[in-house]
């Protein structure tokens, strides 16, 4: 499973992208969250607060508790703020 | 078309290709943002945009086609930077163009708003006391819903 | 700033004027009307734009001082052309800089809506048929009053 | 008096301009058009239709019958179309 964060969430983290293995009961996305909270206390700091994180899966914005598998593509990032004032 | 950029862009020589060779169009509405040296009253020195490479493209263009579906434009364009950006440098071009300028008018500001809050994209801000992330500002969230209302 | 001519002009340099030495700038909307190659299911193969020298000018100084007035605007412009145009052409372009790209977008359609209705310049289209005058339409009457409501 | 056409009605009163000496009786716009129109033929045309036909006075736009003097530029005109489509 391929993750990346963006913008605070990247620096809170500590890195910009990783590849992990879940254990197999890891089967959604609040399985995902809740695992990798436990991996660091960076991990959960920056996941501490799931109103102020958005996520993607495949590059696809997804809310509620979606399904995730060992090929898909899960990014962690706050709400986005590009564009011009 | 949509492009995610590094480099300056010219207003001028995009807007007159978004036109070229077609007589049928009546109007070009165009939206240039800029770095402001200032906000939420304190001075900012520089701006630097961070991106999701791939997903950005694809939020893009999607933002683009929903655009086309909703009005009868002739063209259209997308193209915003990434990086590190200085006050009064541009950040983002958006531009319809239309055989009529209501059509035009209003795509445009439809572009804008939807790709504010629907692109990942993000903006961290370095001032006297550091850098600080932007945080998204809910009259954004607003612009972008009114488009939802009324398209639905 | 307002200008009345024949010329073209180049709208990439006169949006970077416009923005020059202001970073308190956050967008800029701006509107290119051309000339289309038909109108009504006819082929139009120039256009000629007749004014009234003097008059023009003024009614362009007060429809700008109007949105000045509307809006927290930064800069503004207008540039309308007179003369014999081609399909294609540029005839008119308006541009409007502010913090923010609400004020930028609304000010930005009153100008253009208010001086279709306000300021006086007349089109002649020669066709297959000879040439003909434009007549005023409805639909710009009733985009001009919108704003006359809405500001009163 | 000076009176300014433009567009159409330029063409068909046959001049851009003329400077013109109204009667003493000449004191409103209605009472000029009325005498424009008794001038000649393609004045009359021209100003045929007041629904038609827009007056500004001294640059501008005037609505109802407003006082006239000799010192006054009255310009005749379709209704405006400038801009873009």
């Amino acid at each position: 499973m391929k993750l990346y964060y963006f913008a605070w969430v990247r620096e809170k983290v500590g890195v910009k992208e990783e590849v992990l293995t879940p254990p197999e009961g890891v089967r959604d996305l609040a399985g995902l969250i809740a695992w990798l909270k436990e991996r660091s206390p960076a991990h959960a700091e920056a996941l501490a607060d799931p109103r102020m994180v958005r996520v993607a899966i495949n590059q696809n914005y997804v809310a509620g508790n979606p399904p995730v598998g060992p090929e898909d593509e899960i990014a962690f990032f706050p709400p986005v703020t590009g564009g011009a004032p | 078309m949509i492009r995610v950029q590094q480099e300056d862009f010219d207003v001028g020589a995009e807007l007159a290709k978004l036109a070229a060779g077609n007589p049928g169009i009546g109007g070009i509405t165009s939206f240039v943002g800029t770095v402001r040296n200032h906000a939420e009253n304190q001075e900012i020195q520089a701006m630097t945009l961070e991106h999701y490479p791939g997903m950005t493209e694809k939020a893009l263009e999607d933002i683009e086609a929903e655009a086309r579906r909703r009005w009868p434009l002739e063209a259209s364009l997308i193209i915003h930077r990434v990086g590190r950006l200085e006050p009064g440098d541009r950040i983002v071009l958006v531009a319809t163009a239309s055989k009529h300028r209501e059509a035009a008018f209003e795509s445009c500001r439809f572009l804008i708003d939807w790709l504010k809050t629907k692109a990942p994209f993000w903006k961290q801000e370095e001032t006297v006391e550091g850098p600080r992330w932007v945080a998204a500002r809910a009259e954004d969230d607003a612009a972008a819903d009114r488009w939802t209302k009324e398209g639905a």
